[in-house]
């Protein structure tokens, strides 16, 4: 087992789960640190999120107990059977960080069926839809040389043959061979890209992976900050920042540029294969309410889904406009005297 | 004989060769290739320069003269009034982009037989069917065309809870209305979903509604 | 004494200046260098590029101008032994060509971080973008999917004209391959779900 | 009251969930398809071996039978008896395609059609739940009477094509209806009218039938929107009296001014006027003043 496999198995976490489970996610290994988060109990069964005045007033997990910010949203496309999961809403402007409040997450998109063969559909979609195989291999026809008949057919006791280019013949042609620039473009239909994020988000936060934070406003620009950031909260090695806007303040910009691991992405960003590519995904309130609306939206759309129809034409790719070809048509024929 | 000064490609079968047109040279130096000899049918005459006018037909000239056809500016509608009362009407005409809220209704069902979902009976049954997106149960029947002749069956998707449970009363139910002896299913527990073979897709659908889905 | 008879080679008058004497006396280092070791006798070496010019032609020739890309003396066909046949591997400046040195992919840079960005923006997006809209590639390939006659005949659509004037060969090739593909797909062939 | 664990249907999301919980993340190189698809490929049922399941030489295995029903060039069975050419020039004539009544009830009870505005083309379509293509020559709405005595709702309905007892069915609940004819392009924009107005081209006039559809559109019985309307006063009392259901009165109905909300034969859209543009952006429409374009634009040819 590699180290970082060896570094995963150490560290713990406490959820919001009452049975404390093994998630190690720290980048140095510092030993077993657990932060008592608080007497915050939470039964298997969640109260909504307003009960969580409540528990905190009495719990008082912070030092200082002011109001929370935010305490519960509206979710839109209410549903009854299941219950609203709940997430933390964190601070970014110290190292350990406050938690502001706490958030409902809509059951259907963080808390799907974890259907693990939709996210490998999507994740060979997004592979292979936009891959061009730029190979080729001449056929013998096009293969130089191979045009005679080596030698005579009978006579020299040796194998017949009629071209030196055939595909039994070393540095002949190849019968099919990859045949120059193809494309392997295809679409999934909306319904199973939308079911495959949704049941990212669902992994994600099934495995105490998604973190939400109030905004990015980081104090200091310095990539050392975030990084020592991403250790105390055991964040792991790799994050993914998703802001709903796609003009990001300076300090998370340059600091996440300066760490290797860490993205940024807007929220129209967001996709399965970079959710699963980084350990954890740190959203903000805004990137929060906007995907989630999205992928509601998508999911009770009544717009019927077109099948993509490619209309590129070669005008669409010229820069200079059309040439006019009336002056040189006279041209064209030799010029016989 | 204003000869031109540049380079130009003139194409001959296997090769492009560059041609350099000198300007003092009256004859151009061509840079003959040893395969083949390059054939100019050209005359060189005092006032012409023949050579060029067949080279710059092959010239990949850099500057295009495109004529722009520019629409006539006096085709455009100038005068004309800009309203936002109008804009309303346009509002009603635009379709909304998700499925609306249901409305209450007085008494059910309603006059196209649809029944809202019951939460009381659903509680007491170990699995729950969800509504699609238009708020009708998600049972479909289908057909496929095999070699050994049609076959029909229902499928009954969007399955929460115990898939296996639902599978037995379904078996039981159509086996008890339809008096068959036996009854083929599928069950897709990944997927959540279940297949019956069969005709069955109202009697099936009668039998959610009764268990409130 | 073999060294020697090389000089009395090198320095005699017939032409006989054969590859191989050349090419090891190229290998020996250039005679300049040579003469400085052979301290003892005083044997200046003249350089091998002698003016071969023949003695009765007069000097004032201008038309005559040595071409820059002309090897002097009389071209002799023979075979130039590429490989060294003995002593060290000379460093003669040109690099020892190896395995290249082993650097281990980085999976995290920019292409591969953000790899999939903007994939689904159809869904995510507020605009009426579409992933397909954002791909790269050759023009006439951008977000297109069909067998090969398919995709010859689109690039014929795209790249015929310049193909036409600037690559001829290509385009005749390609002409005769969309020929050829047409007459297997619809005669030789059963009709595949692809063609 | 929200009960996780009372109810069973929604432990078993949570298991799955809670097992994840305990696994290695979910990454890009653990995750698998499904073992394998419902529905195999035929390919290698026996194994393909050399003759591929086609039997060893013959016209099967070479491919080489005649043509199906082909008899030697003698006159093939199915040539002797005379074609009944159902469906001739299909591609030229005018299709609609078929929404019953009851569709129509459920889409009411649903709240996907707004009863308090006239119900067209474009409301049916807005649902987003039935299929019209210009190029399959579709040209309308044909409500056809299944569910015709169950349905309950009192409507404006415009249609393309109807019969008479949809007719009765509707005017029995105090609605009305007209059929009215569109020409392709004006179809274009009442199918999808969102993608229209971001074309931003100028609403179309709508022309008046070809000359085999003006009968049909003119004649009181079908409520055709060229017919007299005085006569269509009278074929509506005469249907009541043929199905012997009690017209209700509509003069003192308080949804009168609705239920007799017209187009006008030029018009697609109610309320917006041929040759207006819609401006998407900034909600507003621009009305051209110049005489030549009002001219076109109101005037029938």
């Amino acid at each position: 087992m590699s180290l970082s496999t060896i570094l995963r198995n150490v560290c713990c976490k406490i959820t919001m789960q009452p049975q404390i489970i093994i998630r190690p996610k720290c980048r140095m290994f510092q030993g077993f640190q657990a932060p008592i988060s608080s007497s915050l109990k939470f039964h298997h069964r969640h109260e909504s999120s307003n009960s969580f005045e409540a528990s905190s007033s009495e719990g008082g997990n912070s030092e200082t107990s002011q109001k929370p910010v935010m305490t519960s949203r509206t979710l839109h496309f209410p549903v009854k059977h299941t219950y609203p999961r709940l997430a933390w809403l964190e601070s970014m402007d110290s190292l350990e960080g406050k938690k502001l409040g706490m958030l409902d997450l809509h059951p259907d998109v963080f808390a799907v069926y974890p259907r693990i063969d939709v996210l490998h559909q999507n994740i060979h979609w997004q592979k292979m839809y936009r891959h061009i195989d730029y190979n080729f291999e001449k056929s013998r026809a096009e293969l130089r040389g191979g045009g005679r008949k080596p030698w005579p057919q009978k006579g020299l006791g040796k194998a017949r043959h009629g071209s030196i280019r055939s595909p039994l013949w070393i540095r002949g042609a190849k019968a099919h061979g990859p045949r120059g620039p193809k494309s392997y473009f295809h679409m999934l239909p909306r319904s199973v890209r939308g079911l495959g994020l949704r049941t990212a988000l669902s992994c994600k936060y099934a495995q105490n992976d998604l973190v939400v934070v109030d905004s990015f406003d980081i104090p200091s620009a310095d990539p050392e900050f975030l990084a020592e950031m991403a250790d105390v909260r055991f964040w792991g090695y790799s994050v993914l920042f998703v802001d709903d806007t796609d003009v990001m303040p300076d300090n998370i910009a340059v600091s996440v540029h300066g760490n290797e691991g860490f993205s940024l992405m807007p929220s129209y960003g967001l996709n399965v294969y970079s959710m699963l590519k980084h350990e954890t995904l740190v959203l903000t309130v805004a990137a929060l309410e906007k995907i989630e609306r999205k992928l509601l939206e998508e999911m009770h759309s009544t717009e019927k889904e077109q099948k993509f129809v490619n209309t590129l034409r070669p005008e669409d790719f010229h820069t200079r406009p059309k040439k006019d070809e009336r002056m040189y048509r006279k041209w064209s024929q030799p010029l016989y005297f | 004989m204003a000869a031109l000064s540049g380079t130009t490609f003139l194409r001959i079968y296997h090769r492009v060769l560059p041609v350099f047109i000198n300007a003092t040279r009256s004859k151009p130096v061509i840079a003959t290739s040893k395969y083949k000899k390059c054939i100019l049918h050209h005359k060189l005459a005092n006032d012409k320069v023949s050579v060029c006018g067949l080279l710059s037909v092959r010239q990949h000239s850099t500057s295009f003269s495109a004529s722009q056809d520019e629409l006539d500016q006096n085709d455009l509608i100038k005068d004309f009034e800009v309203s936002h009362e109008e804009f309303k009407y346009v509002e009603q005409i635009l379709p909304s982009p998700t499925v609306p809220e249901l409305e209450e209704q007085t008494q059910y069902p309603t006059p196209s037989g649809w029944f809202p979902p019951d939460e009381a009976t659903q509680a007491q049954q170990k699995y729950l069917i969800r509504r699609t997106k238009n708020h009708m149960l998600p049972v479909y029947s289908h057909t496929q065309n095999t070699w050994f002749g049609t076959s029909h069956f229902v499928s009954i998707k969007k399955i929460e809870g115990d898939i296996w449970a639902l599978e037995a009363d379904l078996r039981e139910h159509v086996l008890k209305t339809t008096g068959q002896k036996s009854v083929n299913t599928h069950v897709h527990e990944v997927g959540r979903f279940i297949r019956v073979r069969g005709q069955h897709r109202d009697l099936i659908a009668k039998f959610l509604l009764e268990k409130g889905m | 004494m073999f060294k020697s008879w090389l000089l009395r080679v090198a320095t005699s008058e017939f032409h006989a200046s054969s590859v191989i004497a050349n090419n090891v006396i190229k290998c020996m280092g250039s005679p300049a260098s040579y003469s400085s070791k052979a301290q003892d006798g005083k044997v200046d070496l003249v350089t091998y590029k002698k003016d071969v010019r023949p003695e009765g032609a007069e000097k004032t020739f201008d038309a005559y101008t040595q071409s820059p890309f002309k090897v002097p003396g009389p071209r002799r066909y023979g075979y130039t032994m590429k490989y060294k046949t003995d002593g060290l591997l000379p460093r003669d400046g040109k690099p020892v060509r190896s395995l290249p040195p082993y650097r281990p992919p980085n999976r995290w840079d920019a292409k591969h971080a953000l790899f999939g960005q903007n994939d689904y923006i159809d869904i995510l997006g507020d605009g009426d973008v579409h992933p397909a809209d954002l791909l790269t590639g050759p023009r006439w390939l951008i977000a297109f999917k069909g067998n090969e006659r398919d995709r010859l005949i689109r690039k014929m659509e795209w790249e015929g004209p310049r193909l036409r004037l600037m690559y001829p060969s290509e385009y005749n090739r390609m002409q005769k391959r969309i020929r050829y593909l047409t007459k297997l797909y619809n005669h030789k062939r059963k009709a595949r779900w692809a063609d | 009251m929200l009960n996780g664990d009372g109810n069973m249907s929604s432990k078993v999301t949570e298991r799955a969930l809670n097992l994840i919980k305990s696994m290695p993340r979910v990454a890009l190189n653990n995750i698998k398809p499904l073992p394998h698809t419902a529905f195999k490929k035929k390919t290698d049922r026996r194994g393909d071996r050399k003759k591929k399941g086609r039997g060893d030489k013959g016209q099967g295995a070479r491919g080489t039978w005649d043509p199906l029903g082909y008899e030697g060039r003698q006159n093939p069975l199915i040539d002797t008896s005379p074609r009944e050419r159902y469906y001739a020039q299909y591609a030229v004539r005018r299709q609609y395609p078929p929404v019953s009544l009851l569709d129509l009830q459920r889409l009411i009870d649903l709240n996907r059609v707004n009863t308090s505005r006239p119900v067209d083309i474009t409301s049916i379509c807005n649902t987003g739940l039935f299929k019209f293509d210009i190029s399959k020559n579709h040209f309308g709405v044909n409500l056809t009477d299944e569910g015709c005595d169950q349905f309950a709702a009192k409507i404006n309905a415009e249609v393309q094509w109807t019969s008479e007892l949809v007719i009765a069915a509707i005017e029995k609940n105090g609605g009305t209806i007209t059929t009215r004819y569109y020409d392709p392009q004006s179809l274009a924009a009442l199918y999808d009218p969102l993608a229209f107005f971001k074309k931003g081209h100028p609403i179309p006039k709508c022309k008046l039938p070809p000359q085999d559809a003006l009968l049909y559109y003119s004649d009181p019985n079908n409520r055709g929107y060229l017919a007299d309307p005085e006569k269509v006063l009278e074929a509506r009392e005469k249907l009541a009296q043929k199905y012997g259901y009690k017209l209700p009165d509509l003069e003192g109905d308080p949804f009168k001014e609705m239920l007799l909300m017209r187009k006008d034969p030029l018009q697609i859209f109610f309320g917006l006027e041929p040759g207006w543009i819609v401006n998407l952006r900034d909600k507003s429409v621009l009305k051209p003043k110049d005489d030549d374009y009002l001219r076109y634009y109101h005037s029938a040819q």
